[in-house]
């Protein structure tokens, strides 16, 4: 399996999905991610997995709300709107503690927006955009390599820590072709689903799935179990990605296609002999927190750059050190409004 | 002698049962339980046929019917 | 040494089909890749572009400010992106269908191709695709012209390969029209 | 002495917290008796809704998921497409089905999934406080149709049994009622030949029962019992909409 | 007018909601807040307005899009999955500039949780729930004659900044009955609504309501004209309450319930000698960070309590002055989950 | 000499971005042209949907709103209800009313809201690239039916000018095509005779247009209209469903 | 001054009658009141609860650790919130159903009232809370018994104002009943 | 005589013009313009009965159409 290929990065989320053993696909198109149900419509069935076509992204989030209860691996993807629709169906999935993997291809909004690329999503995909307080995994590629290899990863942190997980990624990423390696899936424990619905087989205690909790104190000390299992994560699963950071002296911070855009600048902004180097969070939510307070232990200067007026801003303020700087450079989503290179290194020459 | 029995601790005396007997066997209690529900009682055992038509009307499934097979 | 080339048409000119002949070519030159199209809201009528970086090194960005090459096929493209080319770079235009007027672009070469006419000339209008790569190749040595007849492989669905031979034509015939 | 009446096993022999002479109770009764007349306990997942249903869980000795609310057919579908092999029910009210849950019992019903459907039509919302569900009868007073509902401003009730019996992938529809003896045995029957379906792989099978909320009518339970006898039925018809195997 | 009566904080929205113009109410049944449905079907008909139960939330919001977009006032209410639901029409909304009245009634979730007071619907209320980086007005009432008060004022700030507000309290709030003054809407002057479909009448040209905006930078403007608007509205709208803050040694911060408890805990703390004071956000977004600004330049103790396991937090933090130490005390929602003041005293005392 | 065939007043004169052959175009036209004929440009709003008629403001000169994918019906209801005496029509495509929005379209003709939908179905996603709907034919293949619509997986193609009519607040419901000259002047005829039914208050008008979708059929601008009258017609049959006032 | 009392039974008992009842008596005696009620998802055979505060100043926290009167009307609530009740504070339990046995309350004074039993001598079962606030009127001073007439006739509906005699004189039952 | 004109700004080439008109006086150009399209021409005006179908058929309203009244 190493020959490379070159594909789509929405392909790649595709192909990860059936190598990770998806035995459930359930969505409605939209693009910018339609090229995600079309692969699978022609490869899952193959595999002797289920591909349905719903008549709504409601409809597809309890889909897979109901093949994930039922132990299986399962499904879906959508883009803005349609992920504003799943969202009670995200809660209800992260209060009956249910895995499954959500891709979100992010393009322009408010409302019907457009398709051009967007980072505006940060913080409905980070801070639960349903009711309720929860969180979900969230991973954003910045290749189709990494969207082939965190869609895998998603499928097992999502089954490992029971709750959802996210792809999020811009339309840049998702319909960006680039040659990759299609690796296998790692051979990572997972744990049994004993908790599964199955019909009470082999003579098993009833199970039941659900997010109704009525007890006294039983969602409280819910609520409490989840925050301990977000900590968990932090501690055991933030990934990030640093470039030239060893001696750097100013930091710029991205994520997902502007992360592949600021490498660029930053290239440039060394040649230029100015010492800057990039933090990449690989995993929004676990937010790699002890990344930015490292770095910022010794940097003080640093430049977020992000496709809309500035929401990962907030966890980057939340976690460097206290007497650091942190400035901002954004580029709402729109037809022509992806930053240049050029252009940032501009902004980096401007804070440097 | 067919006959009923009636758990009163499922019983909420909504009194479906009363009008399913066509001889009427059961009736509901005059005073409230701790629940505040006027349980249902089987009046005259030796009239009853064990038809069960009482048992298929309760929803609470309070009532149990015995029979000589 | 990191290449770059923008491509811009209106949809039904076959710009991202190029951009993916460009691609595989890059990629049988063993180079990495990075292919970005881009398309307007209209499957029709509206416009598409593509981006394509590729080198032996990483791509870095897929999104290009001041691309090294443009090629340009129809008047919208050429008034919105000709002097968005970098400074020594190369903007190839379908001059079938671009009128490049008297409008200046100081310190960018301008390759006009007429690439309707040859595809028409070669039989099929719809190669115009072909032969605006041929011209590419005519100019930028990363990519030998011999390259895309491996990558047309690649970059037709076996239904089609029997145009091949067609494709090479055009892809000839541009490279000839943009030889220096 | 025998038995004769006895709580079939896939009932919990549990207190429910139903309302006295609610018949959620009967009509849970009855499913449990036709999953053990079949023998499918071990084989059975629910899919719960929600309203006053939404404890199945507790009542139903089988696997349940709980469903969002109106959501049941589309959380049956993803289980049973997960495990075609297990029996797969919805249990939904009128509120959930009918109303937010339109979309999800259409499409599900015309993609023939091989599920059972069962409706719970009490002409209100029964865990919310009696609000107009889409099955209220015209004239009804709830609490959000204070005047009574209003063919002009709200529409006519929906008949769901007869609606869906229009999509193909529906092969059999039925509507019962639980207000007398009689209409109970025959409920009992419908019900078991609608999990017949779904044992022979024969498709969607849908079960509509005319149910009485005493708390939320503002009745006692008799004179709710009555009131589907006497204004329900009329208006709901009971008996087979469709049954394309006749099984 | 002034004459008291005793209603409950659900009640209170319904009748200010009349009062403030309401033509068209659409809701969907759910507990906590069905009294407000409950009360308008019975009330907003004797006005001449439309009373919708919609077969959905989704529904619901979307007849809201439609009548504001004709230029009348609108307004929906729900809670928790409900809100969830309609977080596209917000989005759509957001997106095409239009007012309306959301409110959110708090309960307990994740999924469907229980109906038991929740302030775990702050991130999604403040950061938008649904996709594309918008924000709306929220406020936050914490008695029931602010239920009434800014259940107006979110009509008028809707209408003003063409953007839609939310009135966000928990059930608490939304159950309590306390006597209130029905005041009359005060005479704020409102903007003609001139972008309003009304079928061209009055020879007018044509007017679009939309949220879809393709041109080149199009919606990239408009995001930054959404966030300049967003400026304003912090600049101008901020809105909070003070209580003992004078002399405070230690600023306790809360919204909605919680800071209703919170004060009387206070009052002990007062009465054991610790000088404790209160900051009370009433507007959630805009979030009064100038307060928190100014109050952090001397008291450098915060503590922040929410029934969650801590949102609002965030912004605290991003708010006071960095050398302030903000601690945190959440309660997430559940049975027997609502904090009690002696409890809240107790950890005045532990912080102290 | 007198221009005998002009374009409408409400159909500004302007180029559409439907691809070479799409229906839409003359759909559009002639729903103009019937809001044209009844003189109520100046009392007109217009509910657009999401799919490739998103640009209804662009091509129609009345007021215009955007609706939420599937929700036009919804924004419709709260438009007329907002101003009862505008008329107020929804377009939407077969994607967006018979998938995402059947909830909408469902309960807004059941509740007979005094509007009139326009239906264009292609049996396809046209905006998005050419998925499965679910009006797409059995056997049809799209991007998302690779080996054509499966009825056992997909269920069968929903004939929504059928279905609608079996709801009491539907008032008019036909279904048109614009194949040939002769069935354009009959749909013609039909969408003047649904916004009659609005003009004069008659409740909840529907016309369901058989349209072609030549780039996503992946045929040829007159193969595709050929498709229309061979395979569509035969299924999807044209003519009045329901008519309740006779007009 | 500030005043509160938790009334707690199941579902059916009247409990938030009994709330509202002594708000409005408190609004009658010009006080500020805050009324904050609870209860499970059913709607019977749950149980339900109410908090009231009132005062002359703010009422503060509605929600209120440990009140200073408690009026509890079924086993359950007896067995889950007596020992809530604050020091110096009154238990008045609904002897009728609830079997206070061993259980020790030190510093909390018990009242015991039969109030199904005065209920049913007095007619309607269902007057156990119009019992329970006479009950309550005479060990508390704040709200005198009088002021529940008046109280009354703005907490039940219009229709149902021909009960008030009878209610009237369940009141005095509990009060008379709970005398010291 | 009755005669259409043809918009070639508005016409995109689909030819469903061409099977309308019974006496076939439509007909698309070869040679694509600089869209793409083979806009359509009016073939034989003589034979031109002004009926109009060729412009209810033509989704892209690019037909105008001349009678004597
Ligand atoms: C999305 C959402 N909206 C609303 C609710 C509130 N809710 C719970 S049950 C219910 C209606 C129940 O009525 P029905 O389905 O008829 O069931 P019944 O209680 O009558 O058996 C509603 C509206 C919810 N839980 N979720
Ligand atoms: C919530 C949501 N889901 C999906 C989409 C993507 N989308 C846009 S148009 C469309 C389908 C259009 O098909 P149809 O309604 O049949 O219209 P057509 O283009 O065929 O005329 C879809 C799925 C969206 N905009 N919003
Ligand atoms: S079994 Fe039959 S006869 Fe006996 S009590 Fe019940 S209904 Fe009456
Ligand atoms: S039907 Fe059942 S619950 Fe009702 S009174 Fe009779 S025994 Fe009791
Ligand atoms: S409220 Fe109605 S439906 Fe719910 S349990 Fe009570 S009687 Fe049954
Ligand atoms: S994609 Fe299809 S529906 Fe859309 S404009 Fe083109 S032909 Fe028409
Ligand atoms: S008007 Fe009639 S005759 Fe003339 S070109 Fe058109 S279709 Fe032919
Ligand atoms: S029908 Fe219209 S668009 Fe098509 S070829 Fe004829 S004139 Fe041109
Ligand atoms: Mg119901
Ligand atoms: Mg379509």
């Amino acid at each position: 399996m190493s020959e490379k290929i070159f594909v789509k990065g929405n392909e790649a989320v595709a192909m990860a999905a059936i190598e990770a053993g998806v035995r459930c696909y359930f969505g409605y198109p939209i693009t910018p991610q339609s090229d995600i149900p079309e692969y699978l419509s022609r490869e899952l069935p193959k595999t002797g997995g289920t591909f349905i076509q719903v008549e709504s992204e409601i409809g597809a989030i309890n889909m897979v709300l109901g093949a994930s209860a039922a132990g299986v691996r399962a499904m879906t993807s959508s883009s803005g709107p349609g992920i504003s629709l799943k969202q009670e169906g995200i809660s209800y999935m992260a209060g009956s503690e249910l895995p499954g993997v959500i891709v979100d291809i992010m393009r322009q909004g408010p409302g019907l927006g457009g398709i051009d690329a967007s980072q505006a999503d940060y913080f409905q995909a980070t801070r639960g955009g349903g009711h309720g307080g929860y969180r979900i995994i969230v991973l954003a590629p910045d290749s189709v390599q990494e969207m082939y290899d965190l869609t895998m990863l998603a499928f097992d942190l999502s089954d490992i820590y029971r709750m959802p997980a996210m792809v999020l990624a811009d339309s840049v990423i998702g319909q960006m072709k680039e040659s990759i390696v299609a690796n296998s899936r790692p051979e990572t424990p997972l744990p049994v689903k004993d908790w599964a619905v199955r019909g009470r087989a082999e003579g098993a205690d009833q199970n039941v799935v659900k997010s109704l909790k009525l007890g006294d104190g039983e969602m409280e000390a819910f609520h409490w179990a989840m925050h301990a299992r977000y900590q968990e994560l932090a501690d055991k699963e933030s990934r990030w990605e640093e470039y030239q950071t060893a001696d750097a002296e100013m930091i710029v911070t991205a994520f997902g296609s502007t992360a592949r855009i600021a490498r660029t600048a930053i290239e440039g902004a060394r040649a230029e002999g100015m010492k800057v180097g990039l933090l990449r969070p690989i995993t929004l939510f676990p937010f790699p927190k002890q990344a930015y307070t490292a770095l910022s232990a010794r940097c003080k200067r640093f430049l977020d750059i992000e496709l809309s007026t500035g929401q990962m801003i907030d966890d980057v303020r939340l976690s460097v050190a206290r007497d650091t700087d942190v400035a901002f450079y954004g580029r709402p989503p729109g037809a022509g409004s992806l930053p240049t290179p050029e252009e940032l290194l501009e902004q980096i020459r401007k804070i440097y | 002698m067919p006959y009923i029995t009636i758990d009163e601790s499922r019983c909420k005396g909504c009194g479906l049962c009363t009008i399913a007997c066509s001889r009427k066997l059961v009736s509901l209690r005059d005073a409230p339980n701790s629940m505040g529900y006027t349980v249902a009682f089987f009046s005259n055992p030796d009239a009853c046929t064990g038809c069960a038509l009482c048992a298929e009307m309760c929803p609470d499934v309070a009532i149990a019917v015995f029979k000589e097979s | 040494m990191r290449h770059d080339v923008f491509i811009s048409g209106y949809g039904g000119q076959g710009v991202l089909l190029a951009g993916n002949l460009l691609s595989y070519a890059a990629i049988h030159q063993g180079m990495n890749v990075s292919f970005f199209p881009s398309y307007g809201v209209e499957k029709r009528g509206g416009s598409a572009m593509c981006t394509i970086v590729f080198s032996h090194d990483e791509t870095g960005s897929p999104v290009v400010g001041h691309p090294s090459v443009s090629i340009l096929l129809n008047q919208l493209s050429f008034d919105k992106y000709a002097d968005k080319v970098r400074q020594g770079g190369l903007c190839i235009v379908n001059s079938s269908l671009v009128i490049t007027g008297d409008r200046e672009l100081p310190g960018i070469e301008l390759v006009q191709v007429p690439m309707n006419q040859l595809a028409i000339d070669l039989g099929d209008a719809r190669m115009v695709n072909m032969v605006a790569c041929g011209a590419y190749t005519a100019r930028v040595s990363a990519l030998p012209r011999q390259s895309l007849d491996e990558a047309l492989k690649k970059a037709l669905p076996e239904r089609n390969h029997r145009l091949i031979p067609a494709n090479i034509m055009a892809i000839q015939a541009g490279a000839d029209a943009a030889q220096r | 002495m025998k038995q004769v009446f006895t709580r079939t096993p896939s009932l919990k022999d549990v207190q429910t917290h139903f309302c006295p002479g609610c018949h959620h109770g009967g009509i849970h009764r009855l499913v449990a008796e036709a999953l053990d007349e079949f023998g499918l306990r071990e084989r059975t997942i629910g899919c719960a809704s929600v309203g006053c249903s939404v404890f199945l869980y507790g009542y139903f000795d089988v696997d349940v998921v709980e469903s969002p609310h109106g959501r049941a057919p589309a959380v049956a579908t993803g289980v049973k497409r997960a495990r075609p092999d297990r029996i797969v029910f919805t249990y939904q009210g009128d509120g959930d089905l009918a109303a937010i849950g339109t979309s999800e019992i259409i499409h599900a019903a015309n993609r023939g999934e091989d599920i059972t459907v069962i409706f719970v039509n009490n002409t209100t919302y029964g865990m919310t406080g009696g609000q107009m569900a889409p099955t209220t009868m015209p004239g009804q007073k709830t609490s959000t149709s204070p005047l009574g509902r209003s063919i002009k401003n709200d529409g006519a009730p929906f008949k769901m049994a007869e609606l869906l019996s229009n999509l193909d992938g529906v092969t059999f529809s039925a509507r019962v009622a639980l207000n007398n003896p009689r209409n109970v045995l025959q409920a009992k029957k419908l019900i078991k030949t609608a999990f017949q379906y779904q044992v022979e792989g024969k498709g969607f099978s849908f079960i509509e029962a005319l149910a009485a909320c005493p708390t939320n009518w503002g009745m006692q339970p008799l004179s709710a019992n009555e009131r589907i006898g006497s204004e329900m039925i009329p208006y709901f018809p009971l008996g087979i909409c469709k049954n394309t195997h006749n099984l």
